[in-house]
């Protein structure tokens, strides 16, 4: 047997580019990027289509968008320190800061409730209406899904499991996801509030 | 944590022993459902593939008894347009996509010297999802409510109004299904391919099948969504009332096509993508030549890629678009010509200088190549705008499609069934049948496809189903139904084949065909952990080029294990453990299937389901104190 | 045991509705059933129903369910039933004040049809058998997103 | 029988497509034919010993594919070309032609002459009249779904869409019966939904159209007189029409001047007495999923029926 190459003193488990799940994480966000790109795309088809726009509807209330917009923005400082307090392998402040992870995540999903209502058309009004419904359900399952994973990560951390490689891994490829969920966001704020408007 | 034991610390014997008890599950039920072995699932996803196949087939062969003869009454037009949605549907959704991108499941990790796939659970989620969503296709079309619509679902026949019962939502929702599936499989395999090659093993030396996997995964990543969002729209039009393709209401039916388009044309190359890495993984050895032109293939392989996103609104040349943008999407529907001609110039090249071994195998690249040039310069006339508007929907273009997807993907999926079906299941396809074999599918093939160009011509439209005599069309329908069923004979010689077989005793050797390229390394099956040493390559053929492979140690023996290397170079950079046995992936599944399945009838059945997915998610995720999971 | 069969037949029961559900019978409706249920489960028809609604403009009296110049439809107000023989009965001969008879205009598997999307319009069918909205300017809630009306009064 | 071929061209922009037809195919069989025997020629080939091309040899080969890879791109670019131009050679939709509309639905054909003049708008179904040497300006729509017009001896398929409107030119070289059939999946009956364009000389065209404009007479006596009664009476005028008459229905083919059509259904059975009469029996049997229900008639209606109808010339 001719030994070329010994891994055993290799790590065994690392972040960012060296991790197998940060790689998954962002084929994901490939795809689910190409999805909302695709969703933008058919709701400015359907624009151009259109006589007016918004089509047979008041202007949507920019404002529960914008508390969004600026709720989600704000949650990038903790996120950063997140992912730099993962890699540290720091318990105390990831358990800590993921507890405010969770609350930056519930807080514009609340918001994100009355937001539904003041884009001021529903769903099954007409083609404007259904494709602004699925813009913003869109989004929304993506803040969910990663509100969802960031409150079972806390709970994760609080238990006997958190003090482990893997776990502080986890904890920055979550908050890696998370980035994706707010700078989403900004493109599609503006396709739904501000273009109407130009237009 | 008890001490780690590592694979220095055993002879090689004892390392195998211990790796074999590692990466094997119980050989229970629960072991059955919560296997998350690549191999197994791969060969899972690959059998059940081949039985949606016979399945469209036999769907086929009614199509074509009832065309074999002008005003026939063997089905009538219910039956008819369900049977041609079924046969679409199901030959592409649920068996030539899945069983190309699950033939790298099962081959992807040994090409590359690895032990499994980045996600294994991920990947045994796929294939559960997989199966429950064509088994309710089916289930559904036994119960007379199989989609009718087309595989291509038009609104507005699709569409809340025309769409009458429930039969578009359960086509609507095995899209579901199917891209969930194909989309994480896409993910599983691009990471694997990037971060889990064998030391050694830089991009330069990846083989061709697993670069063509790779490139068809990075499609599916970004056309796969497209179906998605429109079948997503398509039951929401249909159950919530959404306006989306309601033209009086500010939708739009072209949107549909668009969208569909934007992924059914890349599609068809996720599934001819794959067949090339096949034809060029068989080519090499049966040639005994290293490949000619190797990065002008890589090349090729990306240029289609790239190419056949820009090409969707040739199928929708007749919908009077503005003339400037056909002209466009005509130039480069031809241009996508130009990588398929390099491939095959690049494959004759070897050829030439080859020392030929007339196997099974080989005969089905050379029908490839016959099928495939006449299906791809068809392809030439169809992407002529003036020419489509003459043959678009008819005969023709059903001719030009089958001699591309048959005679471009199924003639080498064939060929690479008699190539490693030994790997596979360790045992050898006769090669008297398989000749056979090949030349009933040659001229079965040729007698079933080719009178459709003419038929087409002669201005039969498709999705007819039935025609008058005076029309003249029946004899030339009734060589196509006879070449369909010679067709189907071809694939029954198969099938005794491969049960042939499976009844004799196992003696496989590792390398049958004495082919250079890694997956021949181990033993025929391999076991389940694939390799006892991850092998370091240095070529592009490591076992024609170093008889010893050498190897790479340090790796732990009493967990599951495997190296993780750069992207480039494949360079080692950790080790990373991989997730043991779980039924998780399996009740995940179930219980996302049951709620996609309620949401048919229901949409509240996406808010109750959420319940139980999440408890199945967290049941996943939770760490259960294994080994792999806290080191 | 029995649990296990019990869940089975509801399965069976449940793929047999499918079954029936989207049937197309084109040419009239089998004898086994004279009193027209068998109309109101099948998707087709309704559908079909929904079709000759809008062909003999019904919708010139009636809207789209809500009622104009001649009695809502999707309440639970029926002056002459709301069962579907009844409803059959008011289109196949008429009624006093305007109802015209349909007798000679329309077939009586087209009457059938016609007065299983009656039913359809309260929601009396179930929801996987009444239509979904229309491709045309919006009219309300679809059919089958409408809760089921009230328990049928009594006719008069 | 070549009456709905696009190998059998009968007008001017038929024949371009023709043309262009037989030039791609004849490039296309020449180059696989070319490809076939060289793939013959590499199967015969004798080996070389070794796994890899010494480089000179690996050179000359990378020249060869590298020229057949230049080759095939000039012949793209000249296939490109020629498509362009045959594009460019048919004239843009002229708004000030003969216009007819012609829309989709499941499963026939309404064909509407356009015309300021009220009075001189025609409604029929099924057929197209047009006039020889003159070009006519179709103008598409469907209202339920999607269909598409095609008539291959005189032009390639356009389809018709709902909420949209496309245009198609059609020009006929000479007087000819050229058949059609919508191409474009519409649902059961897809399969039987001819269309028959009559192409005419401009006099006897013109004559048609006059004729066509008039209202039927209604038979006074006999059979027909009794079948008109019928037609009226029963369910046959919810859904047609017949100009002279009192049926006024809207939803189903305009049956004026029946008599004088081809067919039956849009081109499921040819027009004669014992078609319609098995047409009348069961629609349902004959082209089930038909929107027209069997009505009950018996035998001796159904008879004065058929007169009636054979009647409307």
């Amino acid at each position: 047997m001719k030994v070329e190459r010994d891994v055993s003193a290799l790590p065994r488990h690392g972040f960012g580019t060296h991790s197998l799940t940060w790689w998954g994480t962002l084929g994901f966000m490939a795809l689910e990027g190409s999805g909302f790109v695709l969703a933008a795309g058919a709701y400015l088809y359907l624009m151009t289509l259109a006589q007016k726009w918004p089509l047979n509807a008041p202007q949507p209330d920019v404002w529960p968008g914008t508390v969004v917009a600026i709720m989600l923005l704000a949650s990038l400082p903790l996120n950063m320190l997140m992912s730099r307090w993962a890699k540290q392998e720091d318990l105390v402040k990831v358990r800590w800061g993921l507890v405010g992870m969770s609350l930056f995540g519930i807080a514009p999903l609340i918001v994100r409730c009355f937001e539904f209502s003041a884009v001021n058309v529903r769903w099954d009004d007409n083609g404007y209406g259904s494709v602004v419904w699925f813009l913003l359900g869109l989004h929304t399952t993506h803040i969910f899904a990663d509100v969802a994973e960031t409150l079972v990560l806390t709970a994760l951390m609080f238990t006997r499991h958190g003090q482990n490689g893997r776990r502080f891994g986890d904890v920055h490829d979550n908050a890696f996801y998370w980035y994706f969920v707010v700078l989403t966001w900004l493109p599609i704020y503006a396709l739904l509030y501000w273009v109407p408007r130009a237009a | 944590m008890s001490a780690p034991l590592l694979d220095t610390d055993l002879a090689p014997a004892e390392v195998s022993a211990r790796l074999e008890a590692v990466w094997s599950e119980p050989k229970t039920l629960w072991g059955w459902f919560a296997t998350v072995d690549h191999k197994k699932i791969g060969r899972r996803y690959v059998v059940t593939a081949l039985i949606f196949l016979l399945l469209g087939g036999l769907a086929a062969l009614v199509m074509r008894a009832q065309l074999g003869t002008p005003d026939n009454h063997l089905v009538g037009p219910d039956v008819y347009n369900q049977l041609f949605t079924m046969h679409g549907s199901t030959m592409m959704f649920l068996f030539a996509v899945p069983v190309m991108e699950t033939l790298g499941v099962y081959l992807v990790p040994l090409m590359i010297g690895t032990r499994t796939v980045a996600f294994p659970r991920l990947n045994a989620f796929s294939y559960w999802v997989y199966l429950f969503g064509g088994a309710m296709l089916w289930i559904a079309f036994f119960v007379n409510s199989g989609p009718d619509a087309g595989w291509f679902s038009y609104v507005p026949l699709a569409g809340p109004q025309y769409g009458i019962g429930k039969r578009s939502d359960i086509w609507a929702q095995m899209i579901t299904y199917t891209e969930l599936s194909g989309l994480a499989v896409a993910v599983n395999t691009i990471v694997t391919v990037f971060k889990m090659r064998c030391p050694g093993m830089s991009i330069d030396r990846i083989p061709l099948f697993v670069w063509a996997q790779l490139v068809t995964a990075f499609m599916i990543v970004f056309a796969m969504p497209a179906v998605m969002v429109s079948s997503t729209m398509l039951i929401c039009d249909r159950l919530v009332g959404t306006h989306f393709f309601n033209w009086a209401e500010g939708g739009d039916v072209l949107l549909w096509q668009h969208l569909f388009w934007f992924f059914g044309h890349p599609e068809v190359y996720f599934i001819f993508l794959p067949a090339t890495g096949i034809v060029s993984a068989i080519i090499v050895p049966f040639a005994r030549r290293k490949m000619f032109g190797y990065s002008v293939l890589v090349l090729a392989l990306f240029a289609t890629g790239f190419l056949a996103f820009g090409l969707w609104v040739h199928h929708m040349f007749v919908t009077g678009l503005p003339r400037l943008g056909e002209s466009f999407f005509t130039a480069s529907s031809m241009a996508v010509a130009v990588p398929s001609g390099m491939q095959i110039f690049c494959w004759i090249a070897t050829l030439w200088d080859g020392r030929l071994r007339f196997a099974t195998p080989l005969l089905f690249v050379f029908g490839f190549i016959f099928n495939f040039v006449a299906g791809g310069l068809t392809g030439v006339m169809v992407a002529s705008v003036p020419i489509d508007t003459q043959v678009h929907d008819t005969y023709f273009v059903v001719a030009h499609f089958h001699y591309v997807l048959v005679g471009g993907a199924v003639f080498p999926l064939l060929g690479g069934i008699y190539y490693w079906f030994p790997k596979f299941y360790g045992r050898m396809l006769d090669e008297r049948m398989g000749k056979w074999n090949f030349w009933l599918a040659m001229v079965g093939f040729n007698l079933a496809f080719f009178p459709m160009h003419i038929l087409g011509l002669m201005g039969m439209p498709r999705r007819i189903y039935t025609y008058p005599a005076e029309m003249g069309w029946g004899g030339m329908n009734l060589a196509s139904t006879i070449g369909a069923f010679l067709f189907a004979a071809s694939f029954a010689l198969l099938a005794v084949n491969i049960v042939r077989a499976l009844r004799r005793a196992p003696g496989a050797p590792a390398n049958p065909w004495d082919a250079g390229s890694l997956e021949w390394a181990p033993a025929s099956p391999p076991p389940p952990h694939n390799f006892t040493f991850t092998p370091v390559v240095a070529s592009r053929e490591p076992l024609w080029d170093t008889p010893e492979l050498p190897v790479t140690t340090g790796l732990h023996a009493d967990r599951r294990e495997t190296v993780i290397t750069s992207l480039v170079e494949a360079e080692p950079q950790m080790c990373e453990s991989s997730p043991p046995p779980s039924i998780w992936p399996f009740v995940a599944a179930l219980v996302i299937s049951v709620t996609l399945l309620g949401s048919i009838f229901t949409p509240w059945a996406l808010v109750w389901g959420l319940v139980p997915v999440g408890i199945t998610l967290i049941g996943w995720f939770w760490p259960k104190g294994a080994k792999e999971e806290e080191s | 045991m029995s649990s296990a069969w019990a869940r089975f037949a509801l399965l069976a029961a449940l793929l047999l509705a499918g079954c029936e559900r989207e049937k197309r019978v084109y040419s009239g409706q089998p004898a086994t059933n004279p009193a027209g249920e068998l109309y109101q489960e099948n998707a087709y028809d309704v559908a079909q129903g929904k079709r000759l609604y809008t062909w003999m403009n019904c919708t010139g009296c009636h809207a789209h369910g809500g009622g104009g110049i001649g009695p809502a439809l999707m309440d639970n107000r029926w002056i002459y039933g709301g069962k579907i023989q009844q409803i059959y009965r008011s289109i196949r001969d008429g009624r006093k004040n305007g109802m015209p008879a349909w007798k000679n205009r329309l077939t009586d598997q087209q009457i059938w049809q016609l007065a299983a999307y009656v039913r359809s319009m309260g929601r009396y069918v179930r929801k996987d058998v009444a239509p979904s909205r229309d491709d045309a300017l919006n009219s309300g809630k679809a059919e089958s997103r409408r809760e089921r009306s009230a328990p049928l009064e009594p006719g008069r | 029988m070549n009456w709905q071929s696009a190998l059998d061209p009968h007008s001017a922009n038929a024949r371009h497509l023709a043309d262009l037809f037989w030039f791609f195919t004849a490039l296309c069989a020449a180059i696989w034919l070319l490809v076939v025997a060289a793939l013959l020629r590499a199967i015969r080939h004798p080996g070389l010993a070794g796994e890899q091309d010494p480089p000179e040899r690996q050179l000359r080969k990378s020249r060869i594919v590298g020229a057949l890879t230049a080759l095939t791109v000039l012949i793209l670019v000249v296939f490109t070309a020629a498509s362009f131009y045959t594009t460019r050679s048919f004239a843009w939709p002229d708004m000030n032609t003969l216009r007819i509309k012609v829309t989709g639905q499941q499963w026939w054909w309404q064909v509407e002459y356009r015309n300021h003049d009220a009075s001189q708008v025609l409604t029929t179904a099924n057929e197209i009249h047009i006039p020889v040497g003159r070009p006519v300006t179709l103008e598409l729509h469907a209202t339920d779904v999607i269909h598409s017009f095609w008539v291959p001896d005189l032009m390639g398929k356009q389809d018709l869409i709902p909420g949209r409107t496309n245009y198609l030119t059609l020009q006929a070289d000479h007087a000819g019966v050229y058949r059609g059939q919508c191409a474009e999946f519409c649902g059961l009956e897809h399969a039987r939904m001819a269309i028959w364009v009559f192409a005419q000389e401009p006099s006897a065209f013109e004559a048609w159209r006059r004729h066509a404009l008039m209202p039927n007479t209604m038979p006074d006596g006999g059979a027909a007189a009794k079948g008109a009664y019928i037609f009226v009476h029963r369910q046959c005028a919810s859904c047609h029409a017949i100009n002279g008459s009192d049926a006024a229905g809207q939803t189903g083919p305009d049956l004026t001047h029946f008599g004088a059509r081809a067919t039956i259904a849009a081109g499921t059975l040819h027009n004669t007495a014992a078609n319609l009469d098995r047409w009348l029996a069961d629609p349902q049997a004959v082209k089930p999923g038909a929107n027209m229900p069997k009505v009950d008639l018996s035998a001796p209606d159904r008879a004065a029926l058929v007169a009636f109808l054979e009647g409307l010339k």
